[in-house]
């Protein structure tokens, strides 16, 4: 074609982010409600996959407390018709993440897989992340954190330490998908299959209410459910196209 | 070389009329010195032009476009996605323009300042020797009102002259070093 | 010096200005080294504690995890406003009362900057990396984002700081010759390399009214597009009470509000202290009340839009995060930036008021105190207020953090106190053009100023 | 050249930049976005991460027995998650099994044997060899066993099963003494006697929560701490997934437990009176011709005297809620109604126990899938003979006092913290001359012995288990060190066999691993036929990578009560310590995240958020909002919890979801010695409990102590995750109405290792 319509070409590609259906692979987690009892394991295992301090009483009553994963606790009604709901709140890893457009120094921002992620060597600490985040699931370093030996002998050794001034957040545990491509590059696989890789919390769940895969692959399980009547997005009509998927608890038939 | 000749004046009406008679008995155009910019200078000694609107005006095109490409050119050469944004988010890098625009503009603007007053010049430091070509009157920027005119030797004499009937409260010799 | 019986010479007006900066007594240094001091203990040592410790020295948390320092950013910025663009405003609308004053409201407008810019620096989490948000070819091939909010800011305090300084030293060039000649020593040398040579001919005079205009003209939409970018660091969020088309003119007129009430807490400092009785009068804190009244109406007109719009939209968000800043733990707050800001100032209405000075020493500072309520309520109340009512929470500021922003005042304060002695603080040349030039006298009358 | 003036000049330079900018924008418009130069921000591709090795194993945090997987690098224990081909977790784990990594590198850890050399119960404790630790311990139990005294030694360990188990059987007979004890806060004594009771069964059945699509548990947290919580919770998750009705979930209990949150519905019945509940159902079942058994008379005349009317005033639960409770119970089968520590501990825990079995025969759930199933015979030995039970406990308390025992060795068990009275019972313990202590922390049981030989953790050493449980077929699990033994520390299991060597009883096995390993020789004999293993060896190693072993022998089991069981079904009203006007509240301690208190030296469940309420670091006191109105308390407020034997302190939480009359505390802090992170931290509810005993079981009755609340005028702020847990409509947790659920349920899967 020609050279102008060439640059039309391009330049209709790059005005709109048409490379969003481009991503090698799109990670996505559904979270059943309605098996999800909120025992919480899930946010033990993810402080122990992911480095988390162990910030200290002191800390925890600043409100300064370091969960990638958190419980949130929704009552309803009084007693007796009293109901609790719990939900587990993380990264919605959005793929219009508003926490990304604010970042002034580009440490956060979409990588090829769909993930939103947090370089932290490269934060300066604005925090602005943490404002823009309509779930607030960033959670920043308000100091160097340690641990008393030998408990540092856990620390995961393909998870970085963060150091004080910069913010971190649920990664989907990214260091797994590393892991799952490489060992899917060793036997020759172009791709991951699906179940082959579980963040930590996922792997862990007692009642298996969480499921992690690719969007991408119809087949996956993810896929299966993400377009059901159940599945709703938290916060959607703030339209942060957020890839945590949330399967609605299922109502009492009194 | 050029003599300076340079009349003290207490006032501007009778510093405009001396240079209006200077100009007048063709020793060339003379220059005035005051405290405050003088009103009617331009309808003795004629219209003054500045090339200053023209460098903000470049100024501003420049710092403009290279704002735009700036965020543009960054963008494309990193293209990441970024909150589902486009690579070429116009509302933003809008903002951008009109920042650089503005700062280019002043900059321009100082540049323009500095190539039309001539300035710096000889006087900018105190060590250095002053410039024959540029007389300068202390008195001149307090209350005084000075009319310089360089000419040749023997039109000192009608310089002087001219100055004194004007009413020059004194004459210098502008070629006399500041002390 | 003289009486308002005979008129002022422009003799006069050259001695006063040249003793304001060479004859220094003693108040002067023990003012000063009180600031400094004050600087170093309330600003540098805290934050050098909170650069060893983390910010964690601070009472930031989660979710409140913008504090005081923003709010004293937003402050500082708002300050610098209506220095400069009050200035360019009135230059070139060329009131003449403008010019007594505006040389030190420009050098306030400068000075915030400044301190704005440190609160910067205190508020990041790792301020050794803050050159990274300036586009610089580098070794790590990364640029800034220049979608961000925070990067505009960046750009526009950056031209804003160019701009301001640059006005307030054209505006000086002549002045600074006119200081070079009646100095000696260090201070000769350093006026004669600011002066570059001015020597007042006609020509030089008529470039630099024009590069001033142009300048003014430049200046001013570039300060409406300075705090409407500082406003945008929140509205264009999404939490739900900073997420608002208002913010912009809200932020500038705030701004303006509490530049103005800033310029009048100055002029009185100047008056009081370095005897400009003559070129600060009661003419320009009349005008000055009127502005400070009009600006007190639109301010208070904004904030009841807001409320209203708040309340109105019956979003769950919305309304709690007002709900809380109405009547939640900083309420107190709340209802002492509105009787400073809207009710204490309509005293402006009165003549009598407006031409007192004291009075309004005490109303502009009460402004200034509400305008930093105000900004502190932004950052505070919002934030703890957003739409996972399970994450709300509670900021207090921390020790840290109040001696810093006391420390800020004293930074302030220091570098203004440099100031009047390096600048002349009042334009030489200007107040001599607003007076009516010399008429044909006897040449031995106002001969002698020299000698 | 032609002479350029500066104005020129500068235009060019500028036009030329222009020019420069535009081409490459240009350029860069036109190439495929994806050919871009992606930024450093991403870790380089060569970037390979290091090569992780796993080991199998059992984890002990609890009796439930999961399988883990440990995840090491460079020898050191990086993760340990569920074992996917394990049966009970089938590849989950609880917080608290997550947590185990920081029981292996506590910083609290004994780093080798002590002999107390101060006054007992002081910190005097010196470092010494093992030998002598050994040896001081061995020749005191020498001279008992020549003086033909061995029964003055009495051995008290947690409850341990398997090889272990038969080690302290062996070790306890070569001594010759009865006294051989396991000791668990949490142990199921009215459920083992109420299946004793009602069917004959010696084990616990094993309740099949999966496939079960209406299951009403009464006071049973099986989703958090009953019996095998992970396992009940993916029955639970499954019995609601999948591609079949929905499984329904009633919780009846007076507080809201994480069952109840989960439930669909949650009825608060009076505190005691769960069992009396359920006869009226079965009353209304009997009555309402639901039940057409054969001995539908017998089941008329026992439960004459439960008319709906009378159960809810008792029960204080509308007899509407019953009658349709116990209609769906019926219909909506397969059904299953599971009675735990709420239902249990009282005065009538038996009773209640064996009305909730007599529900399940009413309604044909014995043996039928989603019902309740009966396990076959363990492959290994689970001794819950040994299990004392609170009566038992006090009697060794009493014996102690009666100086009738001389040595007692406690194996990693923590009494004095979690027996109600434990200060009594701490007392009479000093009585014993020589006590013994094999735990591997200090707590405030070993902190009063005498000599410390420290164990492994379970991830140092060799063992075996056999979930008490069982999930319907025999199934086992050996443990393996994952890690080399961190401190001069030894298995508990070595500890006693050198023991017993030092005191002439010489075993056939040199090390703990060697006696598993003939253990489960045995077992490869006997079973040869499920397993295709050529040899032993092959076996072995088989067994040991896959970390459990299991055989499908379910039983069938077809249940005939006799009469004298169906005669035995009746509910007295519960007994409570102290009257209703004095103490006008029930106090209910329930097991927390830090389980009976061993968690509570682990910084990760110390900061896990509870589950219900997201207070982290201490304890609290929950109560009705209403009632806390009534005292005029705000939460924060410290509170004295004073029941007739005593009184502690705790902050006030308002908890909506429990009955007025009733309060509730979370056991497992209050420790005074268990390392840095547990000590001083909130208070003990069991320091005053009534020592309230149920007769049927001889268990302690934990939720039969009367309280009252007095304010202490004192204010904290309780340390809550939480802000506002109010929904403000703002529609964050959605539900969806019943109907379009089912073909859109979640599908559980087998999750697969990731290596």
């Amino acid at each position: 074609m020609s050279f102008l319509d060439r640059i039309a070409e391009g330049w209709r590609k790059n005005r709109k982010p048409g490379y969003y259906e481009n991503f090698d692979y799109h990670w996505t987690m559904t979270i059943d409600l309605d098996q999800c009892s909120g025992c919480g394991a899930c946010v033990t295992a993810c402080q122990a996959e992911n480095n988390l301090p162990i910030v200290g009483e002191k800390a925890f009553a600043k409100g300064r407390e370091v969960k990638w994963l958190r419980m949130e606790h929704y009552w309803e009604g009084e007693y007796p018709d009293v109901k609790l709901n719990i939900i587990p709140m993380l990264c919605q890893h959005c793929d219009n993440a508003p926490c990304e457009t604010v970042c002034p120094v580009s440490a956060t921002y979409h990588n090829q897989d769909g993930l939103n992620t947090q370089i932290y060597n490269r934060c300066i600490g604005t925090r602005s992340c943490a404002v823009y985040c309509p779930y607030e699931v960033r959670y920043f370093n308000y100091n160097d954190h340690t641990w008393d030996s030998p408990l540092d002998q856990q620390l995961n050794p393909d998870v970085s330490v963060r150091e004080k001034g910069v913010m971190e957040k649920c990664t989907f545990c990214i260091q797994r998908v590393r892991q799952a491509k490489d060992a899917a590059k060793d036997d020759g696989r172009r791709r991951v299959r699906d179940g082959e890789v579980q963040p930590a919390c996922v792997q862990t769940c007692p009642s298996q209410a969480m499921a992690f895969g690719d969007r991408n692959d119809p087949e996956s399980k993810v896929s299966q459910t993400l377009d059901g009547p159940r599945a709703y997005r938290v916060l959607d009509e703030l339209n942060t196209k957020s890839s945590v998927v949330y399967l609605k608890k299922v109502g009492t038939e009194a | 070389m050029t003599h300076f000749v340079v009349g003290l004046f207490g006032d501007p009406e009778s510093a405009l009329s001396a240079a209006g008679s200077i100009q007048g008995a063709d020793l060339g155009t003379p220059e005035l010195m005051s405290p405050v910019p003088i009103e009617g200078v331009e309808e003795v000694l004629g219209e003054k032009k500045s090339v200053i609107k023209r460098f903000s005006l470049f100024g501003a095109i420049v710092g403009g476009v290279s704002g735009f490409l700036l965020a543009a050119i960054t963008a494309v050469l990193y293209a990441h996605p970024v909150g589902g944004r486009p690579i070429i988010t116009f509302p933003p890098y809008l903002i951008i323009t009109y920042e650089l625009t503005i700062l280019f503009g002043i900059v321009f603007t100082v540049i323009g300042f500095f190539v039309s007053a001539r300035l710096p010049n000889g006087l900018w430091t105190s060590f250095w020797k002053q410039d024959e070509n540029r007389p300068y009157v202390p008195e001149a920027a307090v209350d005084k009102f000075a009319v310089s005119i360089g000419c040749e030797v023997d039109d000192v004499q009608r310089a002087e002259t001219i100055l004194r009937e004007a009413g020059a409260e004194a004459i210098r010799d502008g070629t006399e070093e500041v002390s | 010096m003289q009486g308002d019986a005979n008129p002022l010479k422009y003799t006069d007006i050259h001695n006063d200005v040249v003793a304001s900066i060479v004859e220094t007594g003693s108040n002067y240094y023990v003012a000063l080294a009180t600031a400094l001091a004050l600087t170093l203990i309330c600003f540098f040592f805290p934050w050098f504690y909170q650069l060893y410790y983390g910010i964690g020295a601070a009472g930031m948390n989660h979710p409140g995890v913008w504090g005081t320092y923003l709010a004293s950013f937003i402050f500082w910025i708002g300050l610098s406003h209506s220095g400069t663009l009050l200035s360019c405003v009135l230059h070139i609308t060329n009131s003449s009362w403008r010019k007594a004053m505006y040389r030190s409201a420009e050098a306030m407008t400068l000075f915030s900057l400044v301190v704005a810019a440190m609160m910067v620096m205190v508020h990041v989490g790792r301020p050794w990396f803050i050159h990274w948000t300036i586009p610089y070819p580098n070794q790590m091939e990364m640029w800034p984002n220049f979608r961000s909010p925070l990067l505009f800011d960046v750009m526009a305090i950056t031209t804003y700081i160019t701009g301001s300084t640059v006005f307030i030293y054209m505006g000086s060039i002549p002045d600074f010759a006119a200081v070079r000649d009646r100095t000696r020593g260090w201070r000769n040398t350093m006026y004669s390399l600011l002066s570059l040579g001015w020597r007042g001919t006609d020509t030089e005079w008529h470039r630099l009214h024009w590069a001033y205009t142009f300048l003014a003209v430049l200046i001013i939409p570039l300060a409406v597009s300075v705090h409407s970018i500082v406003s945008w660091d929140f509205a264009m969020s999404i939490v739900p009470a900073l997420h608002q088309t208002i913010f912009a003119p809200y932020f500038v007129v705030g701004a303006i509000y509490s530049g103005t009430a800033g310029i009048v807490t100055v002029m009185f400092v100047l008056r009081k202290f370095m005897d400009f009785g003559e070129y600060i009068t009661e003419l320009h804190f009349d005008n000055l009340g009127k502005l400070l009244l009009v600006l007190s109406l639109l301010w208070s007109y904004i904030n009841l839009v807001e409320v209203f719009t708040g309340f109105y939209s019956g979003a769950s968000g919305e309304i709690e995060a007002l709900r809380y800043r109405l009547f939640g733990f900083y309420a107190p707050l709340y209802w002492e930036m509105i009787t400073f800001c809207a009710v204490l100032p309509l005293l402006c209405a009165f003549k009598r008021f407006r031409t007192s000075f004291v009075p309004m020493l005490f109303l502009s500072i009460a402004i200034n105190i509400g305008m930093y309520t105000e900004r502190f309520l932004i950052v505070a109340t919002s934030l703890s207020r957003q739409y996972l009512p399970d994450a709300w929470g509670l900021y207090v500021p921390s020790a840290v953090e109040i001696s810093i922003l006391v420390g800020t005042l004293a930074l302030f304060t220091t570098l203004f106190l440099l100031f009047v002695k390096i600048f002349p603080s009042v334009s030489m040349y200007e107040v001599k053009e607003t007076m009516d030039t010399p008429k044909k006298i006897p040449a031995a009358a106002s001969g002698g100023s020299l000698a | 050249m032609p002479n350029i003036d500066r104005r020129d000049f500068i235009k060019l330079v500028g036009a030329g930049g222009v020019g420069v900018g535009a081409g490459v924008v240009l350029r860069e418009t036109i190439r495929d976005p994806r050919e871009h130069l992606i930024p450093h921000v991403l870790a380089p591709e060569d970037y390979s991460s290091g090569v992780a090795t796993w080991y199998n194993s059992v984890c002990t945090m609890c009796k439930s027995g999961c399988g883990i997987s440990v995840r090491t690098r460079e020898g050191r224990a990086k993760k340990i998650e569920g074992n996917p081909s394990h049966a009970v977790n089938q590849g989950g784990l609880c917080a608290l099994g997550q947590a185990g990594l920081q029981v292996l590198y506590n910083p609290d850890r004994l780093t080798g044997p002590l002999i107390q050399s101060g006054t007992r119960g002081s910190d005097g404790f010196n470092q010494v060899t093992w030998d002598a630790g050994l040896g001081r311990v061995a020749s005191r139990i020498d001279v008992l066993k020549a003086a033909g005294r061995g029964d003055r030694v009495a051995l008290l360990t947690h409850g341990v099963g398997g090889t272990l188990a038969t080690l302290f059987e062996r070790f306890a007979e070569s001594i010759g003494t009865p006294r051989l004890h396991h000791y668990d806060y949490d142990h199921p004594h009215a459920l083992y006697a109420a299946n004793h009771q009602f069917f004959g069964e010696q084990h616990l059945p094993y309740y099949d929560v999966k496939n079960t699509r209406y299951l009403l548990s009464f006071g049973a947290d099986f989703l958090s701490s009953w019996l095998s919580p992970v396992h009940h919770s993916l029955g639970f998750a499954q019995s609601r997934g999948g591609d079949h009705a929905r499984g329904h979930l009633v919780q009846i209990e007076p507080r809201m437990s994480l069952s109840g949150a989960a439930a669909d519905e949650w009825v608060p019945a009076k505190t005691g009176t769960e069992g009396i509940l359920a006869l009226g159902l079965a009353h209304h079942i009997v009555a309402s011709g639901l039940y057409r058994g054969s001995d539908a008379d017998e089941w008329r005349q026992v439960l004459a005297g439960y008319e709906l009317e009378k159960v809810a005033a008792q029960t204080d639960v509308s007899a509407d809620t019953l009658e349709h409770l116990a209609e769906s119970f019926v219909n909506k089968g397969p059904s299953l109604a599971i009675g735990g520590d709420g239902a249990a501990n009282n005065t009538n825990g038996v009773d209640t126990l064996v009305a909730i079995n007599a529900l399940n025969y009413l309604a044909g759930n014995i043996g039928r899938a989603g019902g309740v199933l009966f396990n076959p015979e363990p492959a290994g030995a689970i001794p819950h003979n040994r299990q004392a039970n609170f009566r038992d406990m006090m009697s060794l308390a009493a014996a102690a006092r009666g100086d009738e025992i001389e040595v007692l060795i406690i194996n990693d068990t923590n009494p004095v913290f979690t027996m109600a009275d434990n200060p009594e019972f701490a007392a009479a313990m000093s009585n014993v001359p020589l006590i013994v202590s094999l735990s591997s922390f200090m707590d405030e049981t070993t902190a009063i012995a005498d000599v410390v030989l420290p164990s492994h953790v379970y991830l140092e050493s060799w063992g075996d288990a056999f979930p008490e449980i069982g999930v319907g077929f025999s199934i086992g699990a050996v443990s393996q060190p994952v890690v080399a033994p961190l401190y001069n520390t030894q298995a508990t299991g070595d500890i006693v066999l050198e023991l017993a060597k030092r005191t002439g009883d010489t075993m056939p096995w040199s090390s703990m691993e060697a006696c598993v390993k003939d253990n489960w020789r045995a077992i490869y004999e006997q079973s040869d036929s499920s397993t295709q293993a050529e040899s032993f060896d092959t076996f072995w190693t088989s067994l040991l990578k896959a970390g459990v072993w299991g055989k499908s022998n379910h039983r069938d089991a077809t249940v005939t009560l006799d009469k004298s069981a169906i005669a035995g079904v009746g509910v007295q009203a519960p007994e409570f310590s102290g009257d209703s006007a004095d103490y006008p509240f029930v106090l209910q301690p329930y097991l927390s995240t830090m389980h009976d208190g061993r968690g509570a030296n682990l910084p990760w469940v110390q900061e896990l958020p509870d589950p219900m309420t997201s207070v982290v670091y201490g304890s609290w006191v929950e109560l009705n909002p209403t009632t806390a109105e009534e005292l005029s308390l705000v939460e924060g407020d410290l509170v004295n919890i004073e029941s007739p034997e005593g009184s502690i302190q705790a902050p006030v939480l308002l908890f909506p979801a429990i009955r007025p009359d009733v309060v509730a505390m979370p056991i497992g802090q209050g420790h005074t010695n268990y390392g840095r992170y547990a000590n001083g931290r909130g208070a003990n509810p069991l320091e005053i409990l009534s020592p309230l005993i149920d007769e049927g079981s001889g268990g302690l009755a934990s939720n039969a102590t009367r309280v009252r609340i007095l304010a202490t005028g004192d204010h904290v702020d309780i340390v809550k995750t939480s802000g506002k847990s109010r929904d403000l409509g703002r529609d964050i947790v959605q539900t969806t109405s019943g109907d379009d659920h089912t073909a859109q349920m979640n599908n559980i899967p087998i999750t697969v290792i990731p290596t």
